[in-house]
């Protein structure tokens, strides 16, 4: 087996320091293949969106990487020179953020914040930079790209602008792409097209993708590999259909029950109890423990890795269920 | 990301205000200094060594004086005198009073003037809306000293004319911060919440959005004073603001202009010392409650 | 662009016409025109004979009427002091006023700009506290007594500048000015400090006030997400977002320079329009002191135009309608 | 405050019209007459919506942003007034209902709103967000009032020491039931619940709808439920309406409208709706983006990228027609059929 090109190992990233210290990324390891898709899955708070930031080296102060490694191609990011991260993103590595109304420079045209971008990585001319930036909004299904690239963001709609973000993302054809929520302000049939072209790039380049969510429903349809996040921790890595069809952790069973569209109509849903601790308050041992149905003496303990197959989980208690 | 914050700054805006200075050692020692200053305007009269404004007192054999100079009847003077003999020290103790009268009185009575003023606008809408609007682009418009010192020429001198004319060219700047701080809270859903549970439009609009304008209020109210105190003193000092015989500092520092470049410096240094210990005081305070309170700044800390 | 121009455009007409009828209402309505348009020493038949020439016998309306179109037609009155046409006392200090104010926000914004992007990319830090105390200093500072300190102690304790008075002039381009000789540059100097320590601050403050809001925004992680170098983030995304409010307040600030330029002038002997205003209040020189309100108000409302203007420009969002 | 025993809508707006205007300032008008493209906006955000909400239903208002579903719930609850159309309490005009029934009215209709957070007033505690109504009102004596709130608060499921609280110290979902707390405070008889989960996450949002599911039962609610998810809309929802672009374009009984949606519009949702159960799929979206409502395209609204439009979708505006029992459908497909 080749190496990943990416593995994140024991990543720690944390706010502020001393006792009030908030450990938003607490030890988490996971690897993406050339050309996979891997869906982050989590709910608000877990460190989904933190992990992806930390993997760009965009944590800014008063945050920072406390410890771990994440090699990307065998080079270790955490601690490395600022110019040469400079060098890696949006070059090796891109990113798509949450909100594309708020992603793109107002006062600058989209050919300028493409053209920046090519030239920020390859001394070309400044023609040759505006032709790769309008071959790259053509390719995303932006019509009449010549004239676009003289627009301004707000010319756009969010839709529209989230293609601009992808363009922008695929303009040196990057071996990884980080997709921090890229669809979750926008609606369901923009998000439709969104999905559709990202998933036609995907397999046009052969990029692989981490797609960070909170949205099962999205990762199902578009992930290879899923890794679901609670409090700063993966506790449970696998393929999609292993971790949805067979989960082992209660959390990602307990994810799954509370769905609406999974239950029967008017039924009551099978929430998870409770919410999610503070990241300044986490019990100790495991975090889930206190909302956890399994839960037991033992989970007051540091539960270890369990690797069976592909399919990971950090649970004392995990479910057992028959293979389907 | 955080769905909680601490509970210690929960009450109230001024609670925040205060708590945001206590946390700079620097601002703290600035509102200390502002408390002490307005002690000393309030009680100085009855501490300081003479009237100043008594002729009975003054000799004018001890003109003049420098600092530390013994007067004809063996009284030192500590600050030194003026052209009249009057001691320094006490002129300023009265100048502070004047001045910090006629710069907190303005800001006060520009407050509430642009507070309702600006509340109204941002209620009324329509016509009345551009109305008030209008005027308050056409005063902010224009310097308001430039401004300030038209009224003054028309009207003559005196302290409540100065008042008067400060008041006229600093309500703007409230009634704009108060209207743009209540068109943003209007649109939030708690002010249709509060319509839909049949609340009056007064119990609206005193009891649950203007609690939530006054952080820019505190702000610019702190920072106008300072301004107003300044502008009083270079009115003074331009010779059209209060009158000789209720001299705030910027008269006091006019008196030693004159007489600067023979090298009686302390007529003017003095008394200019104070003045800028008086505004500087009031502005760290608010340049911080700014940092505190400014929402745009503050959510992220 | 264009709606936003018009109605600028409209708003300044209303600004000015609006002076126009608070001057008029405040030489000719409140108390007695005729005290402040006729010399105090003069006796009382020559003066119900200037009362009738000025038209002040007729009524309130007719009177306003005549006031704009005197105006409109470049007559602002004599000066009893000087015995010339006001305007023309005005026009012919003007240059001195708006060298001094060009100077001052020159220095302000090439000392301003770089200090508060620096505070501002450095919160929280000693550099930040230190140009911060450093600006609220430089705005508590009272601009007439900084003045009188900057003359005490560069022009009579050093010895190394002039106190008081304009130099001699060159010619630069065609525009006279005091820029041409160092001996005129010596005389600029601490007038033009003293008009720009106060700008300064203003400018440090909001520069990192820009800096600070902006930083923190998503088009900015998304452009180092990209690998653009830091100087490319901070000199084209951050400063040309905070530029156009900058460049607003700027302006304005321009024509409050020339208001302020009352004050150092007055301590500094510097032959302008401000100096010329104080003068004539002090000398009861009514026609000029309508003459320099209308003229500075005038001024004013332009510059405020322009600089809208120059923002509907920078600001696409205005430029190309409505955000 | 008991109203007499109903038959008909609780609720009802017949031709519900809601516009906004922003006429031309008097600079535009001068650009307007030198040439500029200026013009006088129009929103269409409500056009026409014919709606009826029975006693105990939950009705599942659904569409994308700017389809005008917030709009309508806003003039459902009284808080604008609709340019066009009446809107019934009780099957009486509400222009016609004396000081007292408009009273009756205001708070039997209640809002539940999407941001937990820009819905409750920061500057008070929690105590008097629930409280305060209760108290103005006279529906509680003063002394009772701490009570009623730790009750209240006790029903939606917090703890009655919450009460001392502000906002910004309890979570996002614990905010959410604060904001339905306060409603009920008033005694309601409809919850206009405007994307009320939609902010929340999963799990929260599992329980805050059992909650919505338990009030309903515990004290007779009627809810009119504004989602742009049809996943939670199945769920709660008694009957479902579609909107697009202002206008109401298909209505039916929820078994009956998840088993057989008609309308091409509804069809794309449902079949874009993402899915756990659906692994690797192809996407396979319907063109084009939500027109302005500031110009909608004549004809029906949704041709331009409709899969299926023909000669007559630009040309007539296809009326709400029933398909099937109280199943209704604006679509001109159905009648070539």
């Amino acid at each position: 087996m080749t190496a990943p090109l990416l593995d994140v190992r024991d990543l720690r990233t944390q706010f502020g320091t001393g006792v009030r210290a908030v450990k938003a990324v607490d030890g988490v390891s996971f690897t993406v293949d050339r050309g996979e898709i891997l869906g982050l899955v989590g709910e608000s708070g877990s460190g989904k969106s933190i992990t992806g930031f930390s993997i760009l080296g965009l944590i800014e102060p008063p945050g920072r990487i406390e410890g771990g490694r994440i090699l990307f191609m065998g080079e270790d990011l955490v601690g490395a020179p600022r110019e040469a991260l400079r060098r890696i993103r949006g070059k090796r590595i891109a990113m798509i953020f949450q909100d594309p109304m708020m992603t793109l420079n107002p006062v600058l045209t989209i050919g300028t914040q493409m053209v920046e971008a090519v030239l920020a990585h390859d001394a070309v001319p400044r023609r040759t930079a505006v032709e790769r930036a309008r071959d790259a909004l053509g390719l995303v299904g932006i019509p009449s790209p010549d004239e676009r690239l003289k627009a301004y963001p707000h010319q756009f709609s969010g839709g529209m602008r989230q293609r601009v973000a992808i363009a922008i993302a695929l303009l040196h054809r990057p071996d990884l792409v980080i997709a921090d929520e890229p669809t979750t302000a926008l609606d369901v049939t923009i998000q439709s097209q969104i999905l559709y072209e990202v998933r036609r790039l995907a397999d046009a380049f052969g990029m692989a993708l981490v797609w960070i969510s909170h949205d099962l429903g999205v990762v199902a349809g578009l992930a290879d590999r899923v890794a679901v996040m609670y409090a700063g921790r993966i506790v449970e890595t696998g393929t999609v259909d292993d971790v949805l069809d067979r989960p082992a952790h209660p959390y990602t069973r307990g994810l799954m029950d509370a769905l609406p569209a999974t239950a029967v109509p008017g039924d009551r849903l099978r929430p998870i109890p409770g919410m999610a601790p503070l990241p300044t308050s986490r019990p100790d041992g495991c975090p889930f423990r206190t909302r956890c149905f399994a839960a037991t003496d033992a989970c007051r303990a540091e539960p270890v890795v369990t690797v069976a197959a592909g399919h990971e989980w950090r649970c004392h208690h995990p479910i057992r269920e028959p293979a389907a | 990301m955080a769905a909680f914050s601490s509970a210690s700054d929960a009450d109230g805006v001024l609670a925040r205000a205060a708590a945001g200075v206590l946390r700079s050692p620097k601002a703290t020692v600035a509102a200390v200094a502002c408390v002490l200053l307005l002690v000393t305007a309030v009680v100085g009269p009855s501490l300081v060594p003479q009237d100043p404004y008594d002729l009975n007192v003054l000799d004018i054999m001890d003109a003049k004086l420098p600092p530390g100079g013994e007067g004809m009847d063996g009284t030192v003077f500590r600050l030194g005198t003026d052209g009249q003999g009057r001691d320094m020290l006490s002129a300023m103790v009265y100048g502070l009073r004047t001045s910090l009268f006629v710069g907190v009185l303005a800001g006060v009575v520009a407050l509430v003037v642009g507070t309702v003023l600006g509340l109204v606008a941002a209620f009324a809408g329509g016509r009345i809306d551009s109305v008030i609007m209008r005027i308050v682009d056409l005063m902010l418009g224009l310097p308001t000293l430039l401004v300030a010192l038209m009224l003054l020429a028309l009207l003559g001198q005196g302290v409540w004319k100065v008042v008067l004319a400060l008041v006229l060219v600093q309500w703007a700047m409230f009634a704009r911060a108060v209207r743009g701080a209540a068109l943003v809270e209007k649109n939030k859903d708690y002010v249709e919440a509060a319509r839909m549970l049949g609340f009056s439009r007064p119990r609206i609009l005193f009891g649950h959005l203007l609690p939530n304008c006054l952080s820019p209020l505190i702000v610019i109210g702190t920072l106008q004073v300072a301004n107003a105190i300044s502008a009083e003193a270079t009115l003074s000092f331009l010779g059209i603001g209060l009158p000789i015989t209720q001299p705030s500092l910027g008269l006091l520092i006019a008196n030693g202009y004159t007489v600067l470049l023979s090298g009686q410096y302390w007529i003017s240094v003095y008394p200019g010392l104070l003045l800028l210990l008086v505004v500087f005081s009031i502005n760290i305070v608010g340049d911080r409650l700014r940092e505190v309170l400014n929402p745009r700044l503050a959510e992220r800390s | 662009m264009a709606v936003f121009v018009i109605r600028r455009l409209m708003q300044s007409l209303i600004v000015l016409a609006a002076t126009a009828a608070l001057v008029f209402l405040g030489v000719f309505a409140i108390g007695d025109p005729g005290e402040m348009l006729i010399p105090p020493d003069a006796t009382p038949a020559e003066r119900a004979q200037v009362m009738a020439a000025l038209g002040l016998d007729r009524p309130l309306p007719v009177q306003f009427v005549t006031f704009l179109a005197n105006i409109l037609q470049g007559d602002f009155g004599r000066s009893f002091v000087f015995d010339q046409p006001s305007i023309a006392l005005i026009l012919g200090r003007l240059p001195a006023t708006l060298e001094l104010a060009f100077v001052a926000l020159a220095i302000a914004l090439v000392l301003g700009l770089p200090l508060g992007l620096l505070a501002g990319l450095r919160p929280r830090t000693a550099t930040d506290e230190a140009i911060m105390t450093g600006s609220i200093l430089g705005f508590s500072l009272p601009n007439f007594w900084q003045g009188m300190m900057l003359i005490m102690i560069f022009a009579v304790w050093l010895g190394w500048l002039p106190s008081t008075g304009r130099g001699p002039r060159g010619t630069i381009l065609g525009i006279e000015t005091s820029l041409a000789s160092w001996e005129g540059i010596r005389h600029l100097i601490l007038p033009a400090t003293n008009l720009a320590l106060f700008k300064l601050a203003l400018v440090i403050r909001l520069t990192r006030t820009g800096v600070r809001e902006t930083m923190p925004l998503d088009f900015v992680k998304f452009a180092r997400a990209k690998g653009l170098t830091e100087r490319r983030i901070v000199l084209v995304h951050v400063m040309k977002t905070i530029m156009i409010p900058l460049v607003t307040v700027i302006g304005m600030e321009l024509g409050s320079l020339i208001a302020f330029a009352v004050v150092t002038e007055t301590i500094f002997a510097w032959p302008g329009i401000g100096k010329l205003l104080i003068d004539s209040i002090m000398r009861l020189d009514r026609p000029v002191v309508v003459a320099y309100l209308l003229v500075v108000v005038a001024m004013f409302i332009t510059l405020n135009f322009l600089v809208d203007v120059l923002y509907s420009i920078l600001d696409p969002r205005i430029r190309l309608g409505r955000a | 405050m008991t109203a007499p025993p109903i038959e008909g809508p609780l609720i009802e707006g017949r031709g519900l019209v809601r516009r906004f205007v922003r006429d031309l300032d008097l600079a535009e008008t001068v650009a307007a007459a030198l040439g500029a493209n200026v013009k006088r906006e129009v929103v269409h955000a409500v056009e026409d919506v014919d709606v009826a909400v029975r006693s105990g239903e939950v009705l599942g208002l659904v569409g994308e942003s700017g389809c005008g579903k917030s709009t309508l719930g806003r003039v459902l609850a009284g808080l604008l007034p609709p340019t066009d159309g009446t809107l019934l309490w009780r099957g009486k005009d509400v222009r016609d209902l004396t000081k007292a029934e408009a009273m009756e009215m205001r708070l039997s209709v209640q809002m539940i709103f999407q941001d937990p957070m820009s819905s409750l007033n920061p500057r008070k505690r929690i105590l008097d967000l629930v409280g305060e109504a209760p108290r103005v009102h006279g529906l509680v004596r003063a002394n009772e009032i701490d009570d009623h709130v730790a009750a209240l608060l006790e029903t939606v499921g917090l703890d009655p020491a919450y009460r001392k609280r502000y906002p910004h110290q309890v979570s996002g979902g614990q905010r959410q039931r604060i904001g339905i707390a306060r409603a009920l405070a008033v005694r309601p008889k409809l919850l206009i619940c405007d994307e009320s989960v939609s902010a929340l996450d999963v799990s929260i949002q599992a329980q805050v709808i059992n909650l919505f599911m338990d009030l309903r039962r515990d004290f007779d609610l009627t809810y009119v439920f504004i989602s742009h998810d049809l996943a939670v809309v199945r769920h709660i929802a008694d009957r479902v309406a579609i909107m697009y672009l202002g206008r109401i374009v298909e209505a039916a009984p929820a078994p009956a409208f998840f088993a057989a949606p008609n309308h091409p519009y509804t069809t794309a949702l449902l079949s874009e709706l993402p899915s756990v159960k659906q692994r690797r799929r192809t996407f396979a979206p319907i063109r084009g983006e939500i027109p302005s409502p500031l110009d909608p395209p004549p004809g029906c609204a949704f041709h331009p990228r409709c899969p299926r439009a023909f000669d007559r979708c630009p040309r007539d505006l296809p009326a709400l027609r029933p398909i099937a029992p109280a199943h209704v459908s604006a679509c001109h497909l159905n009648q070539t059929h």
